[in-house]
């Protein structure tokens, strides 16, 4: 819930929402043009074979990490207030994600 | 009142309790994880008996406090005040948080060190190597070095740990000797490895402990230790009598066959002949069950061979009816069978 | 519980922070986040499964990098990491009571997600005819299920936006149907997190032979 | 929503009341009595199991039969009693603890309540098909992707079916319990039980997705030829143990810690004390449910995952003691110094204590890995996870059972006959299990339909069957007490126990749909008990009365859910059936869809309770309460 102070006019309003909303196009518009840099690169030195066998693995899963932030975060907001709960719940998920991931590739064979 | 009530049926149910306890003691010693005849079975109790003492203690602290606040501090009829509303108490949280911990700690040590200990196998693949598969309900034992193979009755050396490699043919057993050790599961498509090691001869008893199909209580399996002259013996006779078996069976002499040796040939050998598909027979005469389970008499081998499934739901062993085998040949075939000894 | 708790923006006409201004709203939003924690584990059990099986039984000539069509993957990730952004318009639109803005992106949004359909479809076809079929192998039924899976919640969010587009159209934007298509864009976000994982683990992790 | 749609509600009453029902209190009794029902099948399961292990060699059912009963005994009592009765206590007690008018999704919670409910008729259908899976209730692949005959279809496709009806509760209940709190409810005034609830609600959410997966990949591999589990095409059967265990062992904690909250209310209740260490109790659970999620691997000790993984994960299970023993510790100094009184309730969860912790003690033995090479698989589990699942979660159930059938009937249970049950069902639970330990430990395996004589077995079988048969009369007992209760005139007064702490006991009994006339004003924990101390015969309110908003009754719950298990039954029959079987599944879908559509289309307000209605609700109470 926002409190707006009476004393602040119509048009002032207007100007500080428009103002916020070009603020926050830029960000979107900066955080869609970084997620498709990170596609590119990650693409690129796969298909021109740039990465070394070992590194591979571990560079893709930061190029993604990356971009899954600025997904959850930039275009999905979790950072807002009152998202405490969500936020640990999707940690916790993610915990329990990884050790999944973990264990399938680890602990079969 | 609690504890009055409790304690009067216990009393009543004490004799009875006490006396099944003494009665079954601690199992048998072919069986039994209690009563261990092999190494691993020893570490593996060391680690019960010090596990229950821990348990043990944290029971009877319980119990103490428990037996205590129940006599103490029950509502006398009348009495309706209000208790003091106590919040907690910093003091007993932190000792009741420590005091586990430390006792988790006496555990883990050794658990790591028993874990670690039980996994390595290098001593033992020096000594022996034997390969277990698993079977839809039988077992399957290889000496790979010594070429020759087994099934239900497994032989090891008295004394030696020996290495075992664990697999299955169809759906997921467990290796499980009781008294030599604790038990491996046998994955199909996947190899494992245990030891072994058997501290005095005698015959041990195995089971499987997977849930495996409609049988899988029937899929019992023997470990027979020997001394190492006996053993070595027994490989060689072991060799000796495979030999024998197939240089008899390929001759194609069949005139020189008797009955049971040419229904065996013609109905069985398909299956049994390699030790693949079926359990080899070729010490069968040797064996101690019959399917594992089964006493190893005539009557119970002749039942066995008419109607499996009758004996052991879901077998992949076909029947065999009169029209295929009259009771005068599954006579003769069975003294055959109950005949293949080694010398 | 009282639905009208949050007042209207003078300059937009509908409160601030629309999709949550009621309480329904507001449940719907937290749930919708906690259903995709459990969204997370799913897939993550969908990527454990097949990172554990990856090329394995598949035969000469069909493991990952003999096979995957790497230039349409590349344009299918294009198409749907745009429309992720398409659908974050949508929702800004919506927030300033921009209704024809709002369905415009969410109509483009669409179209971008169909076409992305549309091109796995063609993909699967392919795979299925040079033999890398859901039943050719381990690593078959592994790599369909998961890609699968994330296809049919692509088809789950194209259905589940077109039918909110279709109810609401002549509608404004209300604390009722603003949750709804709030819900429905983070769904649509959430499915591209899954994508990024796919194309970087599935598809170019499988071109490193 | 433009326009107030006013007006009342149309006469409740009958069968399509219960079928359209969205008041959680109502959704509450229907989770009950159904898991009461399993419980019961489950029961007759357990003592068929006991019968033919009651001496060697019995054939009172064949092995395919025996393991029949085994998987469906198992799959019965955890998915389809035990667990539905807690999401049953969470629905009748959750809200009216907080202070709420309903859960945060009406529509939804009937929704699960359905998806369950025909999740367990599927998966029992089985039996009528002559098909019951047999594969145990783990269901291990291979044995479980074999073909031949169709029960692990039912398990695989009931148990997803009302595996998502578990989810959506999930889900429910944590929205409810964040965003649905009377004014002054913080989280740390929040009763134990909706504490535990939630974070149970928690390990569900994260829980049952692997589940799920594991459950598409084994109908995939029986349905569609899939390969996930068939070593000869590539696949890997240990995936399946980790999906399963992934799951099964937070499973366990969403069992036992909404019985744990139970104790936590009760034990306080009756020693007229507050919960000790309420912010540890708090916290304990927290870890308890975090800590479950890392611990699975103590299932597959023997798989052969190595001696690094074996250890890590040793170490970690061990580490769930510490915690629960701060439970345990907690719960006795509650006792500690109060005034002990003990009805059945009470004696359940005092009986409860000892118990659990002997199948606490049990479970850190089962932890250390390489004992647990000699116990795994034996009967020593089977005792370890009665004692813990038997003395932790059903006695909890009874305890929740006596201690809140009041607030959701309106009626109480007898004590005399309760305690009778009581004391058969104690002694028969430790009659039956405790001798499973020695046999476990000198060589029996479990799932074993039966077994030789002369391995030393005999007398500990038969002292378990005989236990097993007090625990059936007992359950009898327990039965004819509730259908007595239920047919008495007898209603009980608000507050029964007399000394009720939290939110649920200020109400009226029988509690009127829309729970608080007035939202109360929470003052702190065990806010009713604060009030009564302070001299107030009732709780602060927060809110004048007015209307109150109220969601409509729907069908399409139940409509869903009915096309959900056509289309379950179905697929299954497609394989044996042909063309029928498709058709079923087809016409079971559309319903499914068709419901799904609707309930997008039609806007459904609910309806508003008029201030009048309730100032005379309000009216009659008082008149009552004077008497
Ligand atoms: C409600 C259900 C429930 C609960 C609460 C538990 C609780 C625990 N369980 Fe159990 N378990 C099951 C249900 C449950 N289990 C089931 C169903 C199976 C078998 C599934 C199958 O195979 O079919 C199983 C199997 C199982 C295994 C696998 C055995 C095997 O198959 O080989 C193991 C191994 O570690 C284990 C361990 C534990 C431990 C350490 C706890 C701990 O949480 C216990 C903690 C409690 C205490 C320890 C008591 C109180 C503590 C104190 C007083 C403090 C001081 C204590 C010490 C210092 C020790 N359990
Ligand atoms: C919530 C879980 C739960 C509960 C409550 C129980 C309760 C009981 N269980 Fe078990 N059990 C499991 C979960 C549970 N169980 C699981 C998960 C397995 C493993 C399955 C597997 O291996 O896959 C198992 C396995 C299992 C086995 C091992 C089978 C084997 O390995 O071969 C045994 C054997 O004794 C057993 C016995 C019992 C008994 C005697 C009860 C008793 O407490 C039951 C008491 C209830 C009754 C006795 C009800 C009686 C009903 C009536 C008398 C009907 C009256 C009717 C009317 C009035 C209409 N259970
Ligand atoms: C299709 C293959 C097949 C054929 C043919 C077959 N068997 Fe078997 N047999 C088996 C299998 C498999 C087992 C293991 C059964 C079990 O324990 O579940 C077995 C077990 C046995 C056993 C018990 C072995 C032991 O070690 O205890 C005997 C004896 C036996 N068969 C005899 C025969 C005889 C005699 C014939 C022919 C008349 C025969 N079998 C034909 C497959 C076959
Ligand atoms: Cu083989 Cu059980
Ligand atoms: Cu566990």
């Amino acid at each position: 819930m926002e409190k707006h102070e009476p004393q602040v006019t119509r048009n002032q309003l207007e100007l500080e929402m428009k103002a916020d909303r070009s603020r926050e196009m830029q960000l979107q518009l900066i955080s869609f043009a970084l997620m498709i840099f990170l596609t590119l690169i990650a693409f690129g030195a796969v298909m021109a074979e740039l990465m070394p066998h070992w590194a591979a693995g571990g560079f893709l899963v930061i190029m993604a990490i990356v971009q899954v932030y600025l997904q959850l975060y930039m275009f999905m907001h979790m950072n807002n207030k009152g998202n405490t709960w969500i936020k640990v719940m999707m940690a916790l998920g993610i915990f329990v994600a990884l050790t999944i991931v973990a264990t399938l590739r680890l602990l079969i064979w | 009142m609690v504890v009055k009530k409790s304690g009067k049926m216990l009393f009543r149910l004490l004799p009875i309790g006490l006396m099944a306890l003494l009665l079954s003691g601690c199992g048998i010693p072919e069986l039994s994880a209690l009563q261990p005849r092999g190494e691993g079975a020893e570490m593996q109790l060391e680690i019960i008996k010090l596990s229950l003492w821990v348990m043990l203690f944290v029971l009877a602290i319980v119990a103490v406090i428990y037996v205590y606040v129940l006599m103490k501090f029950r509502r006398k009829s009348g009495d309706n005040t209000v208790p003091k509303q106590v919040e907690g108490n910093h003091t007993l949280e932190i000792i009741w948080t420590v005091i586990p911990i430390l006792l988790l700690v006496v555990l883990a040590v050794p658990t790591i060190k028993t874990t670690v200990e039980l996994a390595d196998a290098k001593e033992a693949k020096k000594n022996e190597q034997i390969n277990v598969t698993a079977n839809l309900y039988w077992w399957e034992f290889e000496y790979p070095d010594k070429g020759v193979s087994t099934g239900q009755e497994l032989v090891i050396p008295v004394g030696k740990r020996v290495a075992v490699n664990l697999t299955s043919k169809d759906v997921i057993h467990s290796f499980w000797v009781p008294a030599l050790s604790g038990k491996t599961d046998t994955n199909p498509g996947l190899d494992n490895e245990m030891w072994l090691q058997a501290q005095e001869a005698g015959t041990y008893y195995g089971k499987c402990a997977e849930l495996c199909g409609p049988s899988h209580a029937l899929m019992d399996f023997k470990v027979i230790a020997l001394e190492q002259d006996d053993y070595d013996a027994w490989l060689k006779d072991m060799k000796t009598a495979k030999e024998a078996e197939t240089k008899q069976l390929d001759a194609k002499n069949e005139k020189n066959w008797t009955t049971g040796e040419q229904v065996y040939a013609q109905n069985c050998l398909s299956c049994h002949g390699g030790g693949k598909v079926a359990p080899s027979l070729t010490n069968f005469g040797d064996r101690q069950r019959i399917a594992g389970y089964l006493d190893h008499d005539k009557e119970n081998l002749e039942k066995w061979i008419r109607n499996p499934q009758k004996e052991k739901q879901g077998t992949k062993m076909p029947g065999f009816s009169e029209d295929k085998i009259s009771d005068e040949e599954l006579s003769e075939l069975a003294d055959y069978l109950l005949d293949k000894k080694l010398q | 519980m009282g639905h009208h708790s949050v007042p209207n923006n003078p300059v937009t006409g509908i409160p601030d922070h629309v999709e949550k201004a009621t309480l329904e709203g507001k449940n719907k939003y937290v749930a919708f986040w906690f259903f995709l924690g459990g969204e997370t584990t799913l897939f993550a059990s969908l990527f454990g499964t097949y990172i554990g099986l990856h090329n394995s039984g598949a035969k000469e000539g069909l493991r990952s990098y003999d096979i995957f069509e790497m230039e349409l993957v590349f344009i299918m990730t294009m198409l749907l990491l745009t429309s992720s952004l398409t659908s974050v318009l949508a929702m800004m639109a919506m927030k300033r009571n921009d209704v024809a803005k709002m369905k415009m992106w969410l109509i483009i949004t669409l179209v971008l997600g169909l076409a992305f359909l549309a091109g796995e479809i063609y993909e699967f076809n392919h795979y299925y005819h040079i033999g890398h079929t859901f039943t050719s192998s381990a690593f078959g039924s592994a790599f369909y299920t998961l890609v699968g899976f994330h296809g049919a919640h692509v088809l789950f969010g194209l259905l589940w936006i077109s039918t909110l587009l279709i109810r609401n159209w002549k509608r404004g934007i209300t604390v009722v149907n603003a949750p709804k298509y709030y819900v429905s864009s983070l769904y649509w976000h959430f499915i591209d997190v899954v994508w990024v994982f796919i194309f970087s683990v599935v598809y170019l992790m499988g071109m490193v032979k | 929503m433009g326009t107030h749609t006013m007006g009342m509600p149309k006469k409740k009453s009958g069968i399509m009341d219960w079928l359209t029902t969205v008041d959680h209190k109502k959704i509450g009794i229907l989770y009950i009595i159904s898991g009461l029902f399993f419980l019961l099948v489950g029961g007759v399961e357990a003592l068929m199991i006991r019968f033919q292990l009651i001496k060697p060699m019995n054939d009172f059912v064949s092995g395919e039969l025996f393991n029949q009963l085994i998987t469906m005994h198992g799959t019965t009592m955890i998915f389809l009693a035990a667990m539905p009765m807690l999401i049953g206590y969470m629905n009748a007690a959750v809200p009216l603890q907080i202070g709420a008018r309903d859960v945060a999704f009406p529509f939804l919670n009937a929704l699960g309540f359905w998806l369950f409910f025909f999740g367990g008729v599927l998966l029992n259908l089985s039996w009528f098909f002559g098909a019951a899976p047999n594969a145990g209730w783990t269901a291990y692949a291979p044995l479980s992707t074999v073909p031949e005959s169709l029960g692990v279809d039912f398990y695989s496709l009931g148990l997803q079916i009302s595996g998502f009806g578990t989810l959506m509760g999930g889900i429910n209940f944590l929205v409810t319990i964040l965003n649905m709190r009377a004014p002054g409810m913080k989280l740390m005034r929040m009763p134990l039980f909706t504490w535990t609830a939630f974070v149970a609600s928690a390990l569900i959410v994260f829980a049952f997705p692997p589940l799920t997966v594991g459950l598409f990949l084994l109908t995939f591999e029986r349905l569609f030829g899939a390969h996930f589990f068939d070593p000869a095409a590539g696949g890997n059967i240990v995936i399946w143990e980790h999906l399963f265990w992934i799951f099964g062992h937070p499973e366990v904690y969403i069992l036992i810690l909404p019985a744990f909250g139970i104790f936590s209310e009760i034990i306080p209740t009756f020693a007229r004390k507050r919960l000790f260490g309420y912010t540890t109790m708090v916290f304990a659970t927290m870890l308890i449910g975090f800590l479950g999620f890392m611990v699975w691997v103590h299932h597959m000790f023997t798989v052969g995952l190595g001696p690094v993984a074996n250890a890590i994960f040793a170490v970690a299970t061990m580490a769930i003691a510490v915690p629960t023993g701060v439970k345990i510790f907690n719960w006795l100094f509650t006792l500690w110094g109060g005034k002990l009184t003990f009805p059945v309730a009470m004696l359940y969860s005092v009986a409860f204590i000892p118990s659990f912790l002997v199948g606490g003690m049990t479970g850190v033995m089962l932890s250390v890995a390489p004992a647990d090479y000699q116990y795994h698989d034996s009967y020593f589990v089977v005792a370890h996870f009665h004692y813990v699942i038997v003395g932790g979660v059903v006695f909890g159930l009874f305890a929740g059972l006596y201690y809140w059938f009041p607030l959701m009937f309106g009626k109480q249970l007898n004590e005399f006959w309760g305690k009778i049950q009581f004391w058969l069902f104690f002694i028969g639970f430790h009659l039956t299990f405790f001798p499973q330990h020695i046999l476990g430990l000198t060589g029996m395996p479990r799932r074993v339909f039966t077994y030789l004589p002369n391995q030393g077995w005999e007398t500990m079988n038969l002292l378990s069957s005989i236990g097993a048969a007090f625990m059936g009369v007992s359950t009898i007992i327990l039965v004819v007490s509730i259908v007595a209760a239920l047919m008495s005139k007898e209603y009980v007064k608000r507050d029964v126990w007399g000394d009720g702490r939290t939110l649920e006991w200020t109400l009226p009994v029988p509690t009127p749909e829309y729970n608080f006339a007035q939202t109360p004003l929470v003052k702190g924990l065990d806010t009713y008990w604060l009030e009564k101390m302070a001299g107030n015969k009732t709780v602060s309110v927060s809110e004048e009365v007015g209307d109150i908003h109220m969601p409509n009754n729907s069908i399409l719950p139940f409509v869903m859910s009915v096309g959900l298990f056509l289309a379950g039954l179905g697929f299954i029959l497609r394989l044996d059936y042909g063309t029928v079987g498709l058709v079923i599944a087809l016409i079971g879908l559309a319903m499914t869809l068709f419901a799904m559509f609707l309930r997008s289309w039609i806007d459904d307000e609910g309806y508003y309770i008029p201030k009048s209605v309730i100032e005379e609700d309000l009216r009659l109470e008082a008149e009552k309460e004077a008497k």
